[in-house]
């Protein structure tokens, strides 16, 4: 390799002492996990917070089901934001498509994972799925739409829009040139190509929106159709999960992109509109969704059967509160941040990560009420209430996970530009 | 005049939809409330599910297969 | 991975064939994973299919099914299947059962047809029995103590020859002196003939049963009041007015037969229209069974009883030919309370002499008549009990039982409109009279007012001429038969001191019960009770009982037991009462013996049944049987013991036990299956399991079909000689306690309970649960599961006065009005609206019933909460589990 | 095609709970898992308490939600009504669990060696005498395949991780026996039969006692009918439940 030292664009192959420690703890995290997880594998989910519910008072699903939900509503709006820029042409968002369009593969990963951890068989799992899967099921559509489907349907978008980055990256001589060629597969940057990319990406996009709101709704059935789970049973259980899902997903982005903001150099950086157009789709969900949990209260309320009255007081009042209104006071919180920013039309990076997080949280108490009060107070026999406390193996497989999620995206970031290279390009990047 | 590239992309695009109907509704377990007896349980072609996300896949594999398609040579 | 299986799976093959694929390499892996390569596996692992099999098994966890026995092909079931009749040894009615083995192990124990009182049905304890088969928990070999007694015991296993030489050495040495320094202890011993009448019997020995903590003073009361050998229950076949009075229906055991029986008897009249009326603090023991409820105050029963004979009376519709032809109701009573007798006959006033006759050749006695004779004023029995009760009005006991005067009024009248008065009924030839109304009562009787209570609970059925009537008032399932003690208590048998250690022939109990606590108490103090100091039993051999803890007042016995200087425990497991006081344990196998005779009738069918081994028993543990005549042998006295039973076991020449040698339990079995007449032998009943005789005949059932009726005596209306009895023992100047209940006729007074102070407002009761009938039902995992842990039964509102939350840990303190004493104990609460609010319950059968992962650290036992000794002990030395308490948050 | 259906006459019951032992010896059901599972109830106040009891068997529904949302078909219903899960093909998601809404659904989450009350094969003897047999009762049958596609479905001596329940002891009913519950009964609560048959004594019970069968608003279509009696109203109180398992 030649002695002239060459600065590929966004600081793939730099490898800086910050970037390491992230890895170190990333990895660190994933150890952790591994090793909880071997703990379930040799034991049994008996080392678990989860038991049977009924006589045996506890909860079958909690926070892997949770967080099963919570990934892949995360990885929702990864590709919704891309496709829309696409669809909308929205350029100034163009840069930080790519960081969406990994977060979207990262999480769904994540989700198969967490699926794994859940089962109790995992390994027949992968096969008898492949082999039986009936689409009765409302698993069906979980798990061929969302798993197998939506992440196919990513990844061949990612690949597509990588293209012209892995052309001009393939100018370069560096030791990953024959991946980037690889990748490129004949991509020459030429007006017809790009032209031709365009009109692909379009009907993708064309194509995955409709995907996703099924791959979501569908994951709302697994919920919305259980006629004898109170609190469960509800028509909104899959918009519901789609704008959740949305919000959840978007805060991620900010965060990701403000970190990129942070990271990267000033020609570099993603530009402050996009923070501003991402501040206000965050706003609108945040908006729809606060209205969707009036409505579902005011229905349960007004005409709920006694069942789900009771499990209402119970997460309003009483034993899961703390969940619902950390829920739901997060959410106020960063809708109230967002409106401030939005009406002054002054955008503050900061506020909008705080909100970001918020979300974030929202989301992750909103799917555990879903999922676990249902199981432990939501029974229509008689039987005593249940209890559910997660233990330090569901937490550490959970935390693993997020650790390889960050994994893969840091790893990523040193082979690949983690943002597309703005379209005059060429010269700039030469420059030492 | 539609392009070759075009015509092929569609036409795995096609396939793949039809391999995901076929599998969805005539090779997965019958559909049938209540499930009244054993058959129901299996599909009625063993990984049929399989089948049927390789439909989905060659649907959105299409948009590769239009973008790699080789350019005719001229001349 | 889904490749991999494109493989294992042809996507040809049909599901069957992926079945057996699967199960294939599941069974590989089993045995190889375990480490049992047969030959069959080997070859099945090294064929074709191996690999993928292996990758099979891992996908589908082979590794993890519930391990099979090595050798059985698992894959259908094995051909080495056997059924063996046997009984159940768990309870107290010895139901009968079939065990399933598969080649000689034991998968399971169902109820036997064949057997009239379970027919092919199982408590929960019957089935969870068999996990006592395979518990590694269970004694194996004799213990030898090392340290000290009272404290947890470190013990030496020992050899059979060393741990019985031992036993049959101080054995010896104790007899020597006296065969009374010998004392046997049972509990639940499954065949008198086996022990009580033959090995005790050889012995010599003091025999201690474990009734006085049961329902003795009830069975004393019957004997003493109508003869036969029992507590009251109905003749549920026919009977139509049924009270519970204490009777734990869903849970709890009824007289000589424990659960199965009556509950479906009663199941099945309440289907022919029966009314049940349940008198009992608790609701639970009726569960949905009653038709009324009347939760009446612990303690008070015999108010309401005498209550109730007064609205009789009342009433004026009393069963006048029963009376005067089969009681003493008419005999004339002088003023001082004894019979007018002229020349050792007791008189009757007769209309037609106008003159008091002999009650045998009276035409027309007068029932119920005040006279004037030769100076002398004489009245009927009936009248004095009429005059005796006028006071007992259901208004006066509605303070005391806490029940309201228009119920109290309404139970009696429905009685007597329900006894049908005067109506018969032929049987089998027989005119019998028809009473469909009786009580059924048990455990009820350990109160201390127990005997006057169940007695008046008698004259009560006896003014409606129910004992013994169709449909009426039985005293003991499938016989009618007089009890020795019926004349024995007519007698005052007082004599001087010293005494022995049961005090009988005291002037302290008169009649008396045989109570272990007493005896305890005696032990700790000789010279209050008049005992030889060196009469004081040197060794003592408790035959499956836990004393210290099943038994009245824990504390107290041990302390007593404590001063035996040998105690040897036959038990299978390590028994609270082995580890606390045993010298010597020896194991018992569990249900893996020959036992019996066992009784097998449902009181309507004559049947008789055998235990006998589905297993080897675990261990070196051995039967009592065989334990005995070791003993016997060792002690010299093998003879009488062989003797003894032939007698017991009633076997009949040429099938008699040869002197001089010793039998094995299946030879003795065999000769007494012979003797039945059974030409099949012990075969019959290993195939069968029992040997059922038919029908019982009616004057088996009733004693009103017996010719002459009841045996040809009168029922005692009146009980003169308890009368005399006191009379006795004051001259003998004894404590007042001991004999004011020693009346003629029931009198009420308030229980000793009452005089402790006000601030124990709560009285304690003790009952059973269903899962464990006796102690060592809870070393049996899948019962103890159902009920693990002790909890104080409690009245919501009584719970909320005192701060008391469901499952708060609160402390129980119980107060003995007589000495002052107090006892407490921490326990966790359960609330329920089935108990009254001045009331809580104890459960008995927790407090580390022995050493075993199952019945360790479940709470308190109840009878580390009551007290023995006077107050708490009936005047026929009956322990009473009623006691004042106060709770309160710990 | 018998369709097969058990009655339940709650005016019998004593609440012995001697069914739900007769189900895990016949079963070898592990620790805390109760296929059979009797409530205890406690209605109204003192002294007006009404006392009753309620077995609660899996309800073998024609319409089963857990049929319906098994993702691969372990949990089927056979033609003679029998709902039963298919032990090598249940992937442990428990998703038929959160389906029921009777409760009846037990998952495997320990090791089913590690959960049968005694450690009976740390003991050399026992382990001699029952050839390492766990629970030592472990009924063989267990191992048979039943039904058209001869599955594994009998019993609970199968692998850790997946779900089981009660199943009507389809290795009984095969062999023309009684479930172990209904066999076992004292005061004969329970009667199991088949519905096409008039004289079948599950028929008769219909046609002579008045019944309900649980939670039928839920549309799920139950197999088991209970007589002589009314459904558990929501004041009900359950009084003695058994949580099950060892205590620590």
């Amino acid at each position: 390799m030649s002695g002239r030292a060459i600065t590929l664009p966004y600081g793939v192959g730099r490898i800086t002492p910050g970037w390491l420690a992230l890895v170190g703890a990333a990895a660190a995290l994933v150890g952790l996990g591994a090793f909880a997880y071997a703990q379930q594998e040799i034991h049994g989910h008996i080392v678990t917070g989860l038991r049977d519910w009924g006589s045996m008072g506890g909860a079958p699903w909690g926070l892997y089901v949770s967080f099963i939900v919570y990934f892949v509503g995360v990885s929702f709006a990864g590709i919704t934001v891309a496709a829309f820029i696409r669809l909308l042409r929205l350029d100034y968002l163009r840069p930080i498509s790519r960081a969406a369009e990994i977060l979207t593969i990262v999480s769904l990963i994540l989700a198969a994972f967490s699926v794994l951890a859940d089962l109790g068989q995992p390994w027949r799992g992968i096969v008898n799925l492949f082999r039986y899967a009936r689409p009765q099921s409302p698993f069906f559509g979980t798990f061929t739409m969302v798993i197998a489907g939506y992440l196919f349907a990513s990844l061949v978008y990612f690949y597509l829009a990588g293209r012209r980055d892995a052309y001009l990256m393939a100018q370069h001589d560096s030791p990953l040139r024959w991946f980037y060629r690889m990748w490129a597969a004949g991509y020459r940057d030429t007006p017809q190509e790009r032209e031709r990319h365009q009109r692909t990406s379009f009907w993708l996009a064309l194509g995955i929106i409709p995907l996703l709101i099924i791959a979501h709704s569908t994951l709302g059935l697994v919920f919305g159709l259980m006629g004898g789970r109170p609190g469960w049973f509800s028509a909104l259980q899959a918009p519901g999960f789609v704008v959740l899902a949305g919000i959840s997903g978007i805060g991620h982005i900010v965060v990701i992109a403000a970190l990129l903001r942070w990271a990267l150099g000033t020609p570099e950086r993603p530009a402050m509109a996009a923070f501003r157009w991402l501040g206000l789709a965050l706003l609108v969900l945040g908006l729809i969704y606060v209205y969707f949990t009036l409505v579902e209260m005011m229905t349960t309320g007004y005409a709920g059967r006694e069942h789900e009255q009771e499990l209402a007081k119970l997460i309003l009042t009483s034993y899961y509160a703390p969940y619902f209104w950390v829920g739901m006071g997060t959410l106020a919180v960063a809708i109230g941040l967002l409106a401030v920013q939005a009406l002054s039309g002054r955008w503050s990076i900061p506020l909008l990560v705080v909100s970001g997080v918020l979300v974030n949280v929202t989301a992750v108490a909103k799917r555990l009420i879903i999922v676990v009060p249902s199981l432990t107070h939501g029974s229509l026999l008689p039987y005593g209430t249940g209890m559910y406390i997660p233990t330090w193996v569901e937490g550490s497989i959970i935390a693993g996970l997020m650790g390889l999620g960050a994994l893969m995206i840091l790893l990523f970031m040193k082979i690949f530009p983690i943002m597309e290279v703005p379209e005059p390009s060429g010269a700039e990047e030469v420059r030492g | 005049m539609i392009s070759q590239r075009a015509l092929v992309a569609l036409m795995v695009l096609a396939a793949g939809v039809a391999v995901m109907v076929v599998s969805y509704f005539l090779l997965a377990a019958p559909w049938g409330f209540p499930p009244e007896a054993e058959d129901f349980s299996n599909p009625r072609l063993p990984f049929a599910p399989l089948i049927f996300i390789v439909g989905v896949m060659m649907a959105f594999a299409a948009a590769i297969v239009y973008e790699l398609w080789p350019e005719r040579r001229r001349g | 991975m889904a490749w991999a299986f494109g493989t294992v799976w042809p996507i040809s093959c049909s599901h069957e064939e992926h079945a057996k694929l699967i199960s294939d390499g599941v069974k590989t892996g089993v045995m190889a994973m375990a480490l049992k390569i047969s030959r069959r596996t080997f070859l099945k692992g090294t064929a074709a299919v191996g690999g993928t099999a292996a990758a099979v098994t891992f996908l589908y966890r082979g590794l993890d099914t519930l391990a099979g026995p090595e050798g059985e092909p698992q894959a259908q079931a094995p051909p080495g299947e056997e059924w063996i009749a046997t009984t159940c040894w768990i309870g107290k009615q010895d139901c009968g059962m079939r065990a399933r083995r598969i080649n000689g192990r034991v998968v399971n124990l169902e109820g036997n047809p064949a057997h009239p009182r379970n027919l092919g049905t199982l408590c929960p304890k019957g089935v969870a029995q068999i996990t006592a088969l395979y518990d590694p928990h269970r004694v194996r070999t004799p213990l030898i103590r090392t340290n000290d007694k009272g404290i947890p015991g470190q013990f030496r296993p020992a050899s059979w020859d060393e741990a019985l030489d031992l036993v049959a050495a101080k054995i010896r040495e104790a007899r020597a002196k006296d065969p009374k320094l010998v004392v046997w202890q049972k509990g639940r011993s499954k065949s008198a003939a086996l022990y009580d009448d033959s090995f005790a019997a050889a012995l010599g020995a003091i025999k201690l049963g474990h009734g006085a903590f049961c329902s003795d003073a009830g069975y004393r009361a019957s004997e003493y009041t109508i003869g036969p050998h029992g507590v009251l229950h109905p003749d549920y076949k026919h009977c139509r007015y049924i009270i519970h009075w204490g009777y734990n229906l869903t849970a709890g055991g009824g007289n000589k037969l424990c659960w199965i029986t009556f509950p479906r008897q009663v199941v099945e009249a309440k289907e022919r229209g029966a009314k049940i009326v349940h008198i009992d603090p608790r609701l639970h023991s009726a569960g949905p069974h009653a038709d009324w409820w009347i939760p009446i105050r612990p303690g008070t029963d015999l108010a309401l009883a005498l209550a109730l004979i007064n609205r009789v009376l009342e009433r004026g519709l009393v069963d006048q030919d029963y009376l005067l032809r089969y009681t003493n109701a008419p005999f004339l009573v002088q003023e001082d309370g004894t019979f007018l007798r002229v020349d050792g006959r007791e008189q009757v006033w007769d209309e037609v002499a106008g003159q008091p006759v002999p009650y045998d050749v009276a035409t027309r006695p007068f029932l119920d008549g005040a006279f004037e004779w030769q100076g002398k004023k004489l009245r009927t029995a009936f009248r004095v009990l009429r005059e005796h009760v006028a006071p007992y009005t259901p208004e006066w006991a509605s303070q005391i039982c806490d029940i309201p005067a228009r119920d109290i009024r309404r139970l009696a009248d429905e009685m007597v409109d329900n006894a049908l008065i005067g109506s018969t009924v032929i049987v089998d030839g027989f005119e019998i009279p028809h009473r469909p109304v009786a009580i059924h009562t048990y455990h009820f009787a350990q109160q201390e007012l127990g005997f006057q209570a169940v007695r008046a609970m008698l004259i009560l059925m006896m003014l409606l001429g129910a004992p013994g009537a169709v449909g009426g008032q039985l005293i003991d399932p499938g016989s009618w038969k007089k009890h020795d003690n019926y004349d024995k208590f007519g007698r005052v048998t007082m004599k001087d001191p010293p005494y022995d250690v049961l005090l009988e022939n005291s002037p302290f109990f008169p009649i008396n019960s045989k109570n272990s606590a007493m005896v305890a108490l005696v032990l700790r103090d000789p010279q209050r009770w008049q005992v030889d100091p060196n009469k004081l039993p040197q060794v003592m051999i408790i035959h499956m009982a836990n004393p210290v803890l099943a038994f009245g007042s824990s504390q107290d016995i041990l302390e007593g037991f404590k001063r035996i200087p040998f105690i040897v425990v036959l038990d299978p497991w390590l028994s609270k009462t082995a580890d606390l006081l045993a010298d010597v344990v020896l194991p018992v196998s569990t249900m893996e013996k020959y036992e019996g005779p066992l009784k097998a009738t449902d009181g309507y069918v004559d049947a008789v049944a055998l235990r006998i081994p589905i297993m080897e028993p675990l261990g070196e543990s051995r039967s009592e049987l065989e334990i005995y005549l070791d003993l016997a042998e060792r002690v010299g006295v093998l003879n009488a013991y062989l003797e003894a039973l032939n007698k017991g076991l009633g076997l009949k020449p040429p099938n008699v036990l040869a002197p001089g040698r010793k039998p094995t339990p299946r030879e003795v079995f065999e000769l007494w299956a012979k003797s039945q007449g059974v030409a099949e032998g012990l075969a019959y009943f290993e195939k069968i399991g029992v040997l059922v005789k038919g029908r019982l005949a009616p004057d088996k059932i009733y004693g009103y079909a017996q010719k002459p009726p009841f045996g040809g005596i009168r029922h005692r209306l009146y009980g003169e000689s308890l009368l005399l009895m006191q009379r006795e023992a004051r001259r003998r100047g004894v404590d007042q306690v001991f004999w004011r209940d020693y009346t003629p006729l029931p009198v009420w007074r308030e229980p000793t309970m009452e005089r402790s102070p006000r601030k124990y407002d709560l009285y304690l009761i003790s009952f059973k649960l269903i899962e464990f009938k006796q102690a060592r039902g809870t070393n049996l995992p899948l019962v103890a599961e159902l009920a693990p842990e002790q909890r104080l039964w409690m009245h919501p509102r009584a719970a909320k006065e005192r701060g008391i939350k469901d499952g708060d840990l609160v402390w129980v303190e119980s107060h003995n009005a007589f000495t002052g004493e107090t006892r407490r104990v921490q326990v966790r609460v359960a609330l329920t609206e089935g108990i009254r609010p001045d009331t809580v319950g104890l459960p008995h059968h927790y407090g580390d019933i022995a050493r075993h992962p199952w019945s360790q650290h479940q709470g308190p036992g109840a009878g580390e909460l009551f007290f023995t000794g006077p107050g708490y002990i009936a005047n026929t030395a009956d322990q009473s589990f009623q006691v004042k308490v106060r709770v309160y948050k710990a | 095609m018998p369709r097969y259906a058990m009655t339940i006459d709650l005016s019998r019951c004593m609440g012995c709970r001697a069914c739900m032992v007769a189900c895990k010896v016949e079963n070898n059901t592990p620790e805390g898992h109760f296929w059979m599972y009797v409530f205890r109830f406690e209605e109204d106040e003192f002294p007006r308490t009404r006392i009753w009891f309620l077995p609660r068997p899996c309800q073998h529904c024609d319409n089963a939600p857990c049929v319906k949302v098994c993702p691969v078909g372990a949990r089927y219903k056979r033609e003679d009504g029998l709902v039963l899960t298919d032990f090598q093909r249940c992937i442990g998601c428990r998703y038929c669990e959160v389906a029921c809404p009777y409760g009846v659904n037990y998952f495997h989450w320990k090791h089913p060696n590690k959960a049968q009350y005694l450690d009976y094969n740390d003991d050399p003897e026992v382990r001699e005498r029952t050839g390492g047999a766990m629970p030592p009762y472990r009924n063989p049958d267990q191992d048979v395949r039943y039904g058209q596609e001869r599955r594994l479905t009998a019993g609970s001596a199968h692998y850790r991780g997946v779900i089981g329940k009660c199943t009507f002891c389809v290795h009984r009913v095969e062999k023309g026996l009684e479930p172990a519950c209904v066999a076992n009964c004292p005061v004969r609560v329970f009667e199991f039969g088949d519905l096409d048959d008039p004289d079948s004594a599950v028929s008769q019970k219909l046609r002579s006692s008045p019944h309900f069968r649980l939670l039928e608003e839920e549309g799920t279509e139950p197999r088991v009918f209970y007589l002589n009696g009314t459904p558990p109203s929501p004041d009900v109180r359950e009084v003695m439940p058994v949580k099950g398992g060892r205590r620590s």
